[in-house]
């Protein structure tokens, strides 16, 4: 063996401690700074305020009413719902365009469990759960395993779910008198609290929880680290020892499930159950939610909180419009700007932060 | 504030829905009524009626004017609106059950389909016996505008519909297929591309409205077979009827739809002023706005107006 | 040597599309030993260890680890084989904390019902730990342990992924070129640190193109050429300048120099 | 200055020759597996041709008339083009959900031109295709200069246009004789050639030229492979000099005039004119064909032969679904079954190839 | 020194979030030296340098380049202006081939109307001038110019970064850790090539943790500390030792080292 080079012997004397530069200014825009770049869901917080305040000024009391505020929340229940399977998805860099349809499915479902074949309304939900559920397994098998890219999966499931709920289910809607009148526990996400002078309903108060449940795990254990890790850099992932396939076989059942449940859900909100729901464009809408609450859609980056504020923010901006009165068209057009509006918004706040 | 109203159209694409939309405005203004609109994205999107009918209902409105979706699945909202103390009025779509609005102002759809089914087989004459005919529907949840429609057709024409709540059931070999079309010209166009691949020797098609018309005499056109078929369909709008004049159109059932809409207004501004609602027509279960069959080549012991006055009754 | 090897490699052969990066290649990795692989840029080296350690799949050839035949199907079986693995292009996650990323796969939970009910990461433990290694080793030049791995130097990404695989590894350490982005200090620690490393027993596969590194540390020098094992040479009993001259084809081969 | 290493004298003597491993056996398969891998078109262009036999088989000659084989041409046409811009877009890891409606809107503004305010018919064509590169140049400002994500840009100007769209026509369709009458070449793309039994429209050999045009542009210009640049690593190709903005800024704008001249043709194939063809889901279609041709969603692979091969499988499927009649509910689902089969059977050789 | 300098730098500070990676930093290059600049990893090295190219921009100081004030808003106006550098993380586009990515931004186009009106590259002429650049360099260990970036080893990719920027420099050469992962004998022809450079009257200045290879090359040592230039030193006048000591903390500079 030969000897240590010369110049390295004078190591031993080195400098050993960590690096300190001094830290540089502590006024309040930088501290603003630095936790609006720590806090990926800070941000569409700020917007939904912002938007809420406008609205309030132009709006007047009528919007404040708890009425109205609490309205808005059960709009956006569902969509909230599925936008929290969609960021599951986007951050492992993929993109589930079937969850909507999972959504309307699994709804049939556990209708036509409960008041078709009269199954226990537990046992029909259920069903209607494992139906979501094995649809999301599908997508996250041809994915994971199969390694097709998850925007044509999806693409291809919805098209076969979608046809599958017409045909499954004749297209006959369950009425909502008939659900009530037999499977009461269907409507259980309709359910009403007052606090104070604001009304929620259980699906509300449900995908709050859903949402903060999900943060949990994402941040908190290790799996919701390995999704992101997954998301982030696959190859990377897979060679410090992540299981990515397993990861993203979870991640799109789960999605699958989530949707589902948001069918248990909207069964409460709308009361009847229609297959032909499953022309409504809620991808786009949970995917709105997403990207407009700071998930990057390359994955890896984002908090699922700012998926909740970004549904926030959509359901605010269309009640404010719809109470201004203005005339659907404008309505469009002003959302369109309101999506650009408030990204923009974001993209300028990261940049002065960095 | 005045007296606070909605209406709320499947679409905003199609004409017939701007017309009534105009018509509403129009009304609305004349008797000092403050009226919001709202639409669906696409013929079939329920989820944006659910929410406009909460806006309404949050925005204290007194009445609202609805030409529904999804006619079974609007009902629980519909519900809620009603029980919130709103005057929840039906245009031109009866809801299903047809109760479950305070009122429906509509074309009577099933009269609208014999009529056409009717000049259909008087104009075929012996040929009718063994004509070739396709059906192009509106959306996969059938809708009861298009039940009755599809439904009407075939009892005018003399075609067994088995269960008349229903499309599809029936086994008459004249029938080469149904597709939906989503109301307008794009989904037409679609919709007889693909009867046309079933069988291309059809020679009569029963449209839900004039957009599918449109682009089903597009899909005839573009591979030469606008000759053969007689196509009919519903609505009656100007450029309807102009196609009539031009025989792109055999015959078309035309409806009324500035009368629904300032019918409507006006309802909702006497129920908020007194709380009386609106009266269906004697004999049926909804108020009839009228149908006139429009054709230049009148068929024997089918009633019906010429291009001429068809084009003086037009809207859009 | 009569010694069993610890893990032994025969015949891989491994193509890319018309580039064979490997051409029925041989390895031998004897128990305690620091082994380094040394070869041009392009000679297959880190194609040879990622077949070993499960990140590709040879098309030919058989690996044995312990006399045993093994076949990884993934970098995680190695892994939980005990080989751990440094990669060169690092296998870190840019988003991810420094200390998430040590411990990516092995993560530490809280003690009690947090932790196993519950799945809790015990945060405040893997950075500590993480915090420790890193200094340990001297590679502690950075600020906060909680800093995403994208806004590191090139220099202390290195040092992040050869601390984990340095605190990991329980039957084989594998490093390709881990101290190519280090500065002069850093290098030196990764070099005590894969004495160290050798010290509690564990056998080290070394790739690096320092040459004076490889002589000063290594044991036993396997020389790769063209896809393939040219031969394999004791660093005591040959000079630097022979081995790059046969590493580079300058020179040939001597007729024993396999059983070096 | 201190002298050369030792070990480094020897290298005067090293081997200089350039690596040359054996090659290995040069049997068919791995010749067809190196070309296959080689050339990303090939797989959608297999692909197609196994649909075109399958259903062919199953049809029997029918299937194989020309008149069956160029009407599927013509139904593609409009796909296909779109499907053109959309590759520009998604090679530089875009997407543009609007060139749908920027599409539909060009249309009503050369219509609106042509026949309300009596311009002549060329001149209407070229502010139509203005106006489609003006909403594209839009898209490139908001994507390459405020940085915003192309989804999210695209999503916002689909909503922006398709308002815009429906505000300015108030929704009145032009009908074809009016066009015929006054603006007969606004019906240009109609245009038919009888090659042989086949029939060709210009609509449709606009389309394969457009193509080949831009597939010359992509592979053999420096800009084509500054897109490519781009979309594979836009951190290295701005270091590495490419001017990233302005390529972006190119190819929105490409994108948008491309949809215009997507107008022109779809003006040819319609006949009338309607603003309502805006809710036509085009960017799914052209965005479908483009992933079942081979470009990667990732940005920076893939051959834009492969879109028009995509755009083509998508149309032979539903096509050939058609003449076998089945039930619209049946044809969706396994429309979807083949977007999965498709992309399965592109994936498996590409693996085989590797 | 009297002379003027190419390449000067004052005040530069630049900060990321909480962390100052420039703080302060001068700099300077003489007309056809070879400037190494040496430091810790972290230190703050690839930052200056991309602030000099006009890869970041730095939020204090100032840049001139012969003596006239210049601020870069991107690397293109670097190039335009003559600097080309050889980025750590190489910028190279992974997926086109390696003759696209010598001319990236520069590419060659046929001769007559089918090159000006039809803009076709000339791809042959690429190619060609690539292979020749590259053997040239000695770099040519690669089986096919037009083989994607993607495909080759680490060092191969090193190789291409290099004779980019030795082909196409025209006023200073910038190289961060050009042979980190360069084997023996590639490494000797990048240092060949950089002295070729400076032959051809070009500065150049190279960043490196090879402490031979520094002292072998440079003409003057800029020492890199905690964001900020320690001092400079010659290496004729200074011991490996004593400038490692430096670097690293074990030392403190002499008065008088600035002016060196
Ligand atoms: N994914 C791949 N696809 C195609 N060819 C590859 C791939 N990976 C490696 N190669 C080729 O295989 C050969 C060996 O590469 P490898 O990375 O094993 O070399 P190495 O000895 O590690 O070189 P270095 O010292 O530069 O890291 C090279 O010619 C390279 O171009
Ligand atoms: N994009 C960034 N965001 C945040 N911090 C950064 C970023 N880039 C560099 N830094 C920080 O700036 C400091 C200097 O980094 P730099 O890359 O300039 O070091 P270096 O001297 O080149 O080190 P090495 O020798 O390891 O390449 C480091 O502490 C690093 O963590
Ligand atoms: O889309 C269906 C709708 O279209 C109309 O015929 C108008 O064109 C309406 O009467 C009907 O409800
Ligand atoms: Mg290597
Ligand atoms: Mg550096």
């Amino acid at each position: 063996m030969s000897q240590i080079q010369e110049f390295e012997k004078v190591l031993s004397g080195s400098d050993t401690n960590v690096a300190a530069f001094e830290e540089h200014g502590k006024s309040f825009v930088k501290r603003a700074q630095h936790f609006l770049h720590s806090t990926p869901a800070a941000v569409p917080l700020i917007v939904l305020v912002l938007s809420v305040i406008i609205f309030g000024i132009a709006i007047g009391g009528r919007f404040f009413s708890s009425y109205t505020l609490t309205l808005i929340l059960q709009q956006i229940a569902i969509v909230g719902i599925l936008g929290a399977a969609q960021t599951l998805v986007i951050l492992t860099a993929g993109i589930d365009l079937s969850v909507g349809v999972i959504m309307v499915i699994s709804a049939v479902i556990m209708g036509n469990c409960a008041l078709t074949y009269g199954m226990p309304t537990l046992l029909a939900v259920v069903v209607g759960l494992a139906a979501g559920g094995a649809c999301g397994l599908l997508n996250g098998l041809l994915v994971a395993y199969m390694k097709l890219p998850p925007f044509i999966v999806t693409l291809g499931t919805w098209n076969i779910v979608m046809a599958t709920n017409f045909i499954y289910s004749a297209n006959e809607t369950i009425r909502d008198a008939d659900v009530d009148a037999q499977a009461p526990l269907l409507h259980f996400f309709a359910l009403s609290f007052r606090v104070g002078s604001a009304v929620l309903t259980a699906g509300v108060i449900a995908m709050v929880l859903l949402v903060l449940l999900l943060w949990y795990v994402l941040n908190h254990t290790a799996w919701g680290r390995h999704v992101y890790a997954v998301g982030d850099d696959p190859e990377a992932a897979k060679l410090s020892g992540i299981q990515t396939k397993k990861v993203l076989m979870a991640v799109y059942t789960l999605a699958g499930l989530i949707a589902a449940f948001a069918a248990w859900v909207s069964i409460g909100r709308n009361g009847s159950i229609s297959p032909s729901a499953a022309v409504t464009d809620y991808n786009l809408q949970a995917i709105t939610a997403t990207v407009i609450g700071g998930i990057s859609l390359f994955g890896g980056r984002g908090s699922i909180l700012g998926t909740l504020f970004g549904a926030m923010i959509v359901g605010v901006v269309s009640m404010g419009l719809n109470m201004l009165g203005a005339d659907p068209q404008w309505k469009v057009l002003l959302t369109g700007v309101l999506i650009i509006g408030a990204v923009a918004i974001d993209q300028w706040i990261r940049k002065v932060s960095v | 504030a005045g007296v606070g109203a909605c209406l709320i159209t499947k679409t905003d694409t199609n004409p017939f829905f701007v017309k009534m939309k105009e018509g509403a405005t129009a009304k609305a203004k004349e008797l000092g009524v403050d009226l919001k609109t709202y639409a669906g994205k696409i013929d079939g999107d329920s989820e944006s009626q659910v929410a406009a009918i909460e806006s309404c209902i949050a925005d204290g409105a007194k009445g609202i004017l609805i030409t529904a979706s999804d006619t079974k699945g609007i009902v629980p909202t519909v519900k809620k609106a009603r029980d919130a103390g709103l005057l929840v009025i039906a245009l031109d779509t009866p809801l299903d059950p047809i109760d479950a609005a305070d009122a429906t102002f509509a074309t009577d759809n099933l009269e609208a389909g014999k009529l056409i089914g009717a000049w259909a087989a008087a104009t075929l004459g012996d040929k009718a016996k063994d004509a070739k005919i396709g059906f192009l529907d509106l959306t996969p949840s059938q809708p009861t505008v298009d039940v009755l429609r599809d439904q009407g057709f075939m009892m005018g024409y003399g075609i067994d519909v088995k269960d008349p709540n229903k499309i599809g059931d029936e086994d008459d070999p004249r029938i080469v297929g149904h597709d939906v079309t989503n109301g307008n010209e794009e989904g037409g166009r679609k919709a007889m591309e693909n009867l046309l691949q079933k069988d291309n020797t059809i020679n009569v098609i029963h449209t839900i409205n004039e957009p599918a018309a449109v682009g089903a005499y597009q899909a005839l056109k573009a591979v030469g077979l606008e000759k053969q078929v007689l196509i009919v369909s519903v609505d009656g709008g100007c450029p309807g009827v102009k196609s009539v004049t031009e025989g792109v159109i055999g015959a078309t059932s035309q409806q009324y739809p500035l009368q629904m809409a300032a019918l409507g207004i006006e309802a909702i501004a006497a129920f908020a002023k007194d709380g009386t609602k609106p009266k269906p027509t004697e004999g049926k279960n909804f108020f009839d706005t009228g149908v006139n069959l429009v054709t230049d080549k009148p068929a024997n012991g089918v009633k019906s107006i010429d291009t001429k006055e068809g084009l003086a009754k037009c809207w859009g | 040597m009569t010694e069993q090897a610890v893990l032994t490699a025969r015949g891989l052969t491994k193509r890319y599309g018309r580039v064979t990066a490997l051409n029925n290649c041989d390895f031998d990795l004897y128990p305690g030993e620091i082994l380094a692989v040394i070869g041009d840029n392009g000679a297959g080296k880190s194609t040879l260890i990622k077949a070993i350690s499960g990140a590709v799949h040879a098309d030919e050839g058989v690996i044995e680890l312990d006399g045993k035949q093994v076949q990884f199907k993934s970098p995680i079986e190695a892994r939980e084989a005990g080989i751990e693995t440094v990669y060169q292009n690092l296998a870190l996650s840019p988003a991810l904390s420094i200390a998430d990323n040590m411990f990516l796969g092995r993560e530490i939970r809280k003690p009690g019902p947090l932790g196993s009910w519950f799945r809790m990461l015990d945060r405040p433990a893997m950075e500590k730990r993480a915090r420790d290694k890193l200094t340990e080793l001297g590679l502690m030049t950075i600020q906060n342990i909680s800093q995403a791995v994208e806004t590191l130097s090139g220099g202390q990404r290195q040092g992040v992924a050869v601390a984990r695989a340095a605190a990991f590894g329980s039957k084989v350490v594998i490093m390709d070129e881990p101290t190519a982005a280090l500065g002069v200090k850093e290098s030196r620690r990764v070099l005590e640190l894969i004495l160290d490393v050798k010290k509690r027993g564990l056998p080290i596969v070394l790739i690096s193109h320092n040459m004076p590194h490889v002589f000063e540390v290594a044991d036993r020098i396997h020389i790769h050429r063209l896809g393939r094992r040219l031969c394999v040479v004791d660093p005591k009993q040959i000079s630097m300048s022979d081995a790059v001259a046969l590493m580079t084809g300058a020179k040939k081969p001597p007729e024993d120099a396999l059983a070096a």
